[in-house]
């Protein structure tokens, strides 16, 4: 029996984050459940604010002051990244099996090093290459996201390259060390739109390629519909709903999945207006008590003030809302 | 490139420029060195042919065209006070000032960077606190004060260190210590402040979820970030030293460098002397501002010279 | 960051030992002076550093005794007078210069014609200025040639540093010193220190240091702490109120004497029971004891010390009569009237704290006294004002020649370029005293110079200082009336 | 009518007041969390107060001499006395006296320097960043050369040559400083009038003195606040330095400096002479630099952000370790 086959290649449980401000105790990760498998693409998707960076953070251990990490726990292949053997694990697989892309390309490189030096010192570190050895892994990686010129490429800083140049540079960097994981963590947001469209085709392309499971996180729908096999929406620091791409998009529980659905615009279908989901996001330092979503629910009534847990649905659907949960007859 | 040093070398110009004709013209409005150089007793004779050796008794602007004609030649006359060329003296001490600056300097620096870093590791943490405490101690106590405190402790009570002058290594541990410390107090608040910027850089994140061990990214991608900042202050303190502000240290521990001997000159009136020094001083902030815009270039490759 | 602790550890660590290495004691002697000699040829310069040093180096025609008599040096005789304007000097055999050059009668006329040549611009030239010529009579005999009677010329000759004719034509002379004294130069590391060993060749009693480092330090609290911390053996210029705390101290009736030339001519000090009163209100002693430390005698009422050719001992210091001079200044009608008294800081020993209380003691007197304490060279341009005189001007005189033609000349002369006074009859008494080679004469005018600056107190005649200087436990040494550094004369323990 | 119009400047005025009064509140309340602030607002507090009542509270006149107690120590010495509860110098001067009237001269110096290099540079300054064009460029040109002087050496020379007095002393240092207040002024302005509300009064048709006075400079209060009062520091510090050297204050009057300077001769029987001056240097100036840094703090919206999350994280390490404490006691 493999023991890594059986259980998922990482999975979160029940995680919470806080963040200690002047202005209160921001709850950004209230509880956040979720697992990736082996070659997965795993899209999490919710409005700005709503908690998703901060729990892959988490994964990566980039939670820093002042935020701590004060429950769950998070597994990767099995093994705990928080507890005191997995402090040490978690500096092992820190990018060498989990690598990260982060949004914005632009300060995510350091501004006074060569992309050469950025990539190579990665692999010299993880791989324990040689110099050389390096430079020729650097200029395959380079090659393998469309940048030609490579050897030309290395002596550059980031400041000499576009954004989208850039982006294909982090991602080059994510899959020096030949990942198990990828977290992308909106990786188009700052880009114009054509080079989206790249990048994303090229990630695609890459994690079919190299069977490399993914979290993409973003608040585009479209994108995720596009790229993620599993998807996982999240709302205030909570996953509200979580299942198969196809069948989430086809057939949204939640209200919020629903009003994201609709609120995004569609190319193929002529509307007359934007939609838009009424209200404002929630207050993280104090937020609704039970269903977060319940103020702005078109549908709340007294039993949104209790807290409802993840129920399944079956088919590895979950979702978290009262209604849906008596509404369906399924 | 070339233009940026054409440009450099153009402004360096003005300002020595500058610096000469103010030290000129101050010098000759007010003072009569003739009385001060020449014994009390002496007679309205060989006062009048002392100032007719100096040139003083020609016109004003006679004596301009001849300075400036001078100064192209590098060649500011004798000094009145020790009767040898002027620029002879500068050379001699200008190099116990550099001395004096670069162990001083490099000793703050060694000192603060590391100091600033720990500090900024946990800022609010105990060692920051004291680490912030300590540097605004030290960046309140006067440099004079210092030096004499050094002098009544390390010479007279425990006579571990010589007191004053420059003839071993020894001497210049406490005016080097001196010296330094107002830059370290600087320098680590300055370290600290600029790298607890840099670690919340979007970079260090990245660099950490590389994989990168800890020191590394400290050390290496935030402290090459923050070193702009941190070699503008370096480079600043530099300039202070050699432009004068090493006078404080150097009289209190009768070094004999470019700021003593400035302000031996002052009091002798010896002008010559005087403008020989300021402009000397004035060129050393020339050249190491060219310098230090190379150093940055070579920190920040997002600079362009121009 | 433990690496770099412990590397900086390793280097102070490093530091300290070199440093202990560096000044442990060799056998000589280090002496620690105010300044540093600007140049090291014994005739240019009228400087203290150079004379300190050059004082060992080199040798003179005539020297004085620790107490102040002349005696000859390098002559074997003191001079004689062949006539009024020419005098004979007879010299010792068998010296030579430390580069082997023999001393000679050629080697010492030589020098008088050097250091008198318009061309080389002596600043000693003062001491020298009557002579006109020289001229070797024999190999160890010559004739120097004044321009008149010139009674004073044995002491114009104590000054005489003889140099070699042929080495010091070299133009490294001047860094590279080459005397007949009892030391020899070794070594100048400007604005550090310099070397001298002993002679071993030297034609007087041998020296018992056998080297001395001369360091170089203006600030007074800096040599003070060298002293202390044991690295220097001799400092000058001690502040009276160390003695105490230095290993010892050696203290010499000085040269310098503060005084306040008052305006005779015109303003409150016109009226000469005002000067006297100024005189009367101040209270020497308590100066001599509270500022000095006892480190000072009262000047009696005249510009010279005891050991001064001239001194008129039958001449004593205005006595402390505070109601006197309150009287005084009622009869003269000038009470709560505004006298200047003007000085400068930093100069002298305690120059503003001498001028700050003699004005309270002349406030107390009834006069309103407006003290201005100016930056040196603005001093000098009031002190040398010959157009309008300040009521008072402090000044410290200081006379090497130990004679009282140098400062009678610059201030009690009428003209003189400090004087405050148009008294013809002094003046006359002074040229007069000045040609008059009969020694007895001479002084019978000084004395009555003396006398009659006195009785019209055209001065307020403060101090006579004494030099002090610190000396470390082991190093002991008399002082000199002189205020010569001779280090034959010192001796270590 | 009128009446209902003079209410309502009442009520304004009133709410004025009112908002100042919990300005005031605001600033004691963050005094009251950052120590170190506190400490140093005191401290100027009381320096401030010593130097205003001088004459009052110093026991004697400074220059009061007396040669028969010359060099007396503090009082705790058995040949101390009550008279002179600090000792006295040299000239039997009050030493405590002279530290109480020394920080007249110093602070005088200081708030004099500030307020005229302070305004000549924020003239310039305004002058450079809104005129632009050959003002600007002669203005920076000048700061820049200026800049580049052997600041120091040019001070000492010109007290040197036209005699160091109080006076001088604050034209010399206001005139080697006034450059970074340019600087900074000018780089404000030019960001300040990037923004919606001054083009919008430029396009309303304001005159730039106007908008000078009414919409930018009130923006710079804060940065040049912060900076005044470091600069402050720094000239306290150069004052005593000067004097220290000879060239600054020049005595019968009193300045810290000045009389460490003339203590040093005697520091070796009298320590305090020099200390107790020092001391009072040392403590005005990090009392200046703690204000300094605490006001630099509350002036900054995202600094002070930081600073809590700082002492967030300290408290929670704090935290961490006596459950861990707790959690290795338990079995």
């Amino acid at each position: 029996m493999s023991a890594s086959r059986n259980v998922p290649l990482l999975e979160v449980r029940d995680l919470v984050v806080n963040f200690y401000t002047r202005g209160g105790v921001v709850q950004a990760s209230r509880g956040v459940s979720f697992q990736v498998d082996y070659g997965q693409t795993l899209g999490i998707v919710g409005e700005s604010g709503s908690g998703k960076s901060v729990a892959v953070q988490a994964v990566m251990g980039l939670i820093s002051t002042p935020g701590r990490i004060e429950g769950g726990d998070i597994l990767f292949q099995g093994r705990s990244l928080l507890d005191q053997a997995g402090k040490k694990f978690v500096r092992e697989v820190r990018g060498k099996d989990i690598s990260m892309i982060f949004q914005d390309p632009m300060t995510s490189l350091n501004p006074v090093f060569t992309i050469g030096t950025q990539i190579t010192e990665v692999l010299r570190h993880h791989m324990g290459m040689t110099r050389d050895q390096a430079r020729r892994r650097a200029m395959d990686l380079l090659g393998l996201v469309d940048i030609n010129a490579p050897e030309k490429r290395l002596k550059q800083y980031p400041y000499e390259m576009s954004g989208g140049m850039r982006q294909r540079v982090m991602i080059a960097m994510a899959l020096a060390c030949e990942p198990q994981l990828i977290i992308a963590d909106e990786p188009t947001t700052a880009l114009d739109v054509t080079i989206q469209a790249q990048i994303l085709e090229l990630l695609t392309d890459l994690q079919q390629r190299l069977q490399v499971s993914v979290i993409l996180i973003t608040h585009d729908l479209g994108v995720v519909a596009q790229l993620c096999h599993r998807v996982a929406v999240m709302y205030a620091g909570r996953i509200v709903e979580v299942g198969d791409a196809d069948q989430v998009f086809a057939s949204p529980v939640h209200p919020y999945t629903k009003g994201l659905i609709r609120a995004t615009p569609r190319l193929d279908v002529v509307t007359e207006r934007m939609v838009s989901i009424d209200g404002v996001p929630p207050d993280l330092i104090s937020p609704p008590r039970g269903c977060a979503f319940s103020p702005r629910c078109d549908q709340a009534k007294k039993d949104c003030l209790r807290a409802q847990a993840l129920t399944p649905l079956g088919d590895d659907r979950h979702v978290s809302c009262w209604c849906a949960i008596k509404g369906d007859t399924r | 490139m070339g233009r940026f040093i054409y440009r450099r070398l153009i402004h360096g110009l003005i300002v020595i420029m500058g610096v000469t004709i103010i030290v000129f013209v101050v010098t000759r409005m007010v003072g009569d060195p003739v009385q001060v150089m020449l014994p009390l007793e002496s007679t309205l004779e060989q006062r009048a042919a002392f100032e007719k050796k100096l040139g003083l008794d020609r016109p004003i602007h006679i004596q301009f065209v001849d300075f400036m004609a001078n100064i192209v030649r590098l060649d500011f006359g004798e000094s009145l006070w020790q009767k040898r060329p002027a620029m002879d003296i500068v050379f001699e001490k200008l190099p116990m000032t550099i001395l004096l600056t670069a162990v001083g300097i490099g000793f703050a620096c060694v000192v603060a960077i590391p100091m600033g870093i720990i500090a900024a590791l946990r800022p609010g943490g105990v060692v920051d606190r004291i680490t912030v405490f300590v540097s605004l101690l030290g960046l309140s106590v006067p440099q004079f004060w210092l030096g004499l405190l050094f002098i009544v402790l390390f010479a007279v009570q425990f006579k571990i260190l010589p007191t004053s002058g420059a003839a071993t290594p020894a001497h210049i541990i406490m005016p080097a210590l001196t010296m330094g410390l107002p830059t370290l107090a600087r320098l680590v608040m300055l370290v600290r402040s600029s790298m607890i910027d840099e670690l919340n850089q979007q970079y260090v994140k990245t660099s950490f979820a590389k994989g990168l061990p800890f020191v590394r990214v400290v050390g290496i991608h935030a402290l090459r970030n923050a070193g702009l900042p941190i070699m503008t202050l370096v480079g600043w303190e530099v300039i202070r030293s050699l432009a004068g502000y090493s006078v404080v240290v150097e009289t209190v521990f009768a070094w004999p460098g470019i700021g003593l001997t400035a302000i031996q000159a002052i009091e002798r009136d010896d002008l010559i002397l005087i403008q020989a020094i300021v402009f000397t001083a004035a060129v050393c902030v020339v050249v190491i501002n060219i310098f230090m815009d190379f150093v940055y270039k070579l920190i920040d490759p997002r600079l362009k010279l121009t | 960051m433990k690496k770099y602790g412990r590397l900086l550890l390793a280097a102070v660590l490093m530091v300290v030992v070199l440093a202990g290495t560096g000044w442990a004691k060799a056998e000589g002697i280090t002496i620690a002076l105010g300044s540093e000699p600007t140049t090291l040829d014994p005739q240019i310069r009228e400087d203290g550093g150079e004379r300190a040093v050059n004082d060992n180096i080199y040798d003179t025609v005539l020297t004085r005794t620790p107490e102040g008599d002349m005696m000859p040096s390098l002559a074997a005789q003191m001079p004689k007078l062949v006539d009024a304007d020419t005098w004979e000097v007879t010299l010792r055999s068998g010296i030579t210069f430390h580069n082997g050059e023999p001393l000679n009668a050629d080697a010492v006329v030589y020098s008088i014609k050097r250091v008198i040549d318009p061309e080389f611009n002596s600043e000693q030239i003062s001491f020298f200025s009557t002579i006109t010529d020289a001229r070797a009579t024999g190999d160890l005999t010559l004739h120097v040639i004044t321009d008149g009677p010139d009674p004073i010329l044995p002491t114009r000759l104590y000054w005489l540093k003889v140099v070699p004719p042929k080495h010091s034509k070299d133009p490294k002379f001047a860094e590279n010193p080459v005397g007949t004294g009892p030391y020899r130069f070794v070594a100048w590391q400007r604005g550090q220190h310099i070397d001298l060993v002993r002679n071993e060749d030297y034609w007087g009693p041998a020296p018992q240091i056998s080297s001395v480092r001369y360091r170089f330090i203006e600030e007074p609290g800096t040599r003070l702490a060298g002293l202390m911390a044991g690295e220097f053996d001799l400092i000058t210029n001690l502040l009276p109120e160390f003695t105490s705390h230095v290993p010892k101290s050696v203290n010499v009736l000085g040269l310098e004497h503060p005084i306040i030339i008052l305006n005779a001519d015109d303003g409150v000090t016109k009226d000469a029971r005002v000067r006297k009163a100024l005189n009367y209100a101040v209270d020497k002693q308590a100066l001599a004891q509270g500022l000095f430390e006892g480190f000072a005698q009262v000047a009696q009422g005249q510009l010279l010390s005891p050991s001064f050719f001239g001194y008129n001992d039958q001449v004593k210091a205005y006595s402390y009569d505070p109601d006197k001079a309150k009287k005084l200044i009622e009869e003269a009608g000038v009470k709560g009237q505004t006298i200047e008294l003007i000085g400068t800081s930093g100069r002298w020993l305690k120059d503003r704290d001498l001028v700050e209380a003699v004005a309270d003691f002349w406030k107390k007197a009834g006069l309103d006294v407006k003290v201005r304490i100016f930056e040196f060279n603005e001093y000098l341009n009031r002190l040398f004002d010959r157009k309008t005189r300040a009521d008072g001007i402090f000044v410290v005189s200081s006379n090497e020649l130990l004679d009282a033609d140098k400062s009678f000349s610059a201030y009690y002369k009428a003209g003189g370029i400090g004087s405050s006074n148009t008294d013809e009859t002094l003046a006359g008494l002074i040229d007069a005293a000045r040609s008059e080679t009969d020694e007895k004469k001479r002084e019978n005018l000084y004395h009555q110079a003396v006398q009659l600056a006195y009785d019209q107190a055209y001065f307020v005649w403060l101090l006579n200082i004494e030099d002090i200087y610190g000396l470390s436990a082991r190093l002991e040494w008399p002082g000199r009336v002189d205020a010569r550094l001779l280090v034959r004369e010192m001796q270590v323990r | 009518m009128s009446q209902t119009n003079a209410d309502s400047l009442e009520q304004a005025l009133e709410q004025h007041r009112h908002e100042w009064v919990e300005k005031l509140f605001e600033l004691g309340r963050e005094l009251k969390r950052d120590k170190a602030g506190l400490v140093g607002v005191m401290l100027i507090t009381a320096l401030v107060l010593m130097a205003v009542f001088a004459p009052y509270i110093a026991p004697h006149d400074p220059t009061d001499q007396d040669l028969t107690a010359r060099l007396a120590p503090p009082v705790w010495y058995e040949k101390g006395t009550l008279k002179h509860i600090l000792g006295t110098d040299h000239l039997g001067r009050d030493v405590l006296s002279r530290t109480i009237h020394g920080a007249r001269v110093s602070l005088w110096v200081g708030a004099a320097v500030v307020l005229l290099a302070g305004g000549f540079g924020v003239v310039m300054g305004l002058m450079a960043g809104y005129l632009g064009g050959r003002t600007d460029a002669f203005v920076m040109r000048w700061v820049d050369t200026q800049v580049a002087f052997p600041g120091l050496l040019l001070a000492l020379i010109i007290l040197a040559v036209i005699g160091p007095s109080l006076t001088t002393v604050v034209v010399v240092l206001a005139l080697n400083g006034w450059m970074v207040y340019g600087r900074m002024t000018r780089s404000a302005v030019l960001s300040i009038r990037q923004s919606p509300y001054v083009e919008a009064a430029e396009v309303v048709g304001c005159r730039w003195p106007r908008v000078i006075f009414r919409h930018i400079l009130p923006n710079l209060t804060s940065p040049l606040l912060t900076l005044g009062i470091l600069e402050f520091a720094r000239i306290v510090l150069a004052e005593a330095a000067l004097s220290f050297l000879g060239l600054g204050i020049q005595p019968p009057a009193t300045s810290w400096g000045l009389d460490v300077a003339m203590g040093k001769n005697y520091m070796f029987m009298a320590w305090w002479l020099v200390t107790i001056p020092g001391c009072a240097i040392a403590v005005t100036v990090l009392a200046i630099n703690l204000v300094a840094s605490w006001l630099r703090l509350i002036s900054d919206p995202q600094e002070r952000e930081k600073q809590f999350a700082r002492h967030m994280a300290g408290a929670m390490r704090k935290k961490m370790h006596a459950t861990i404490k707790k959690e290795l006691e338990a079995p």
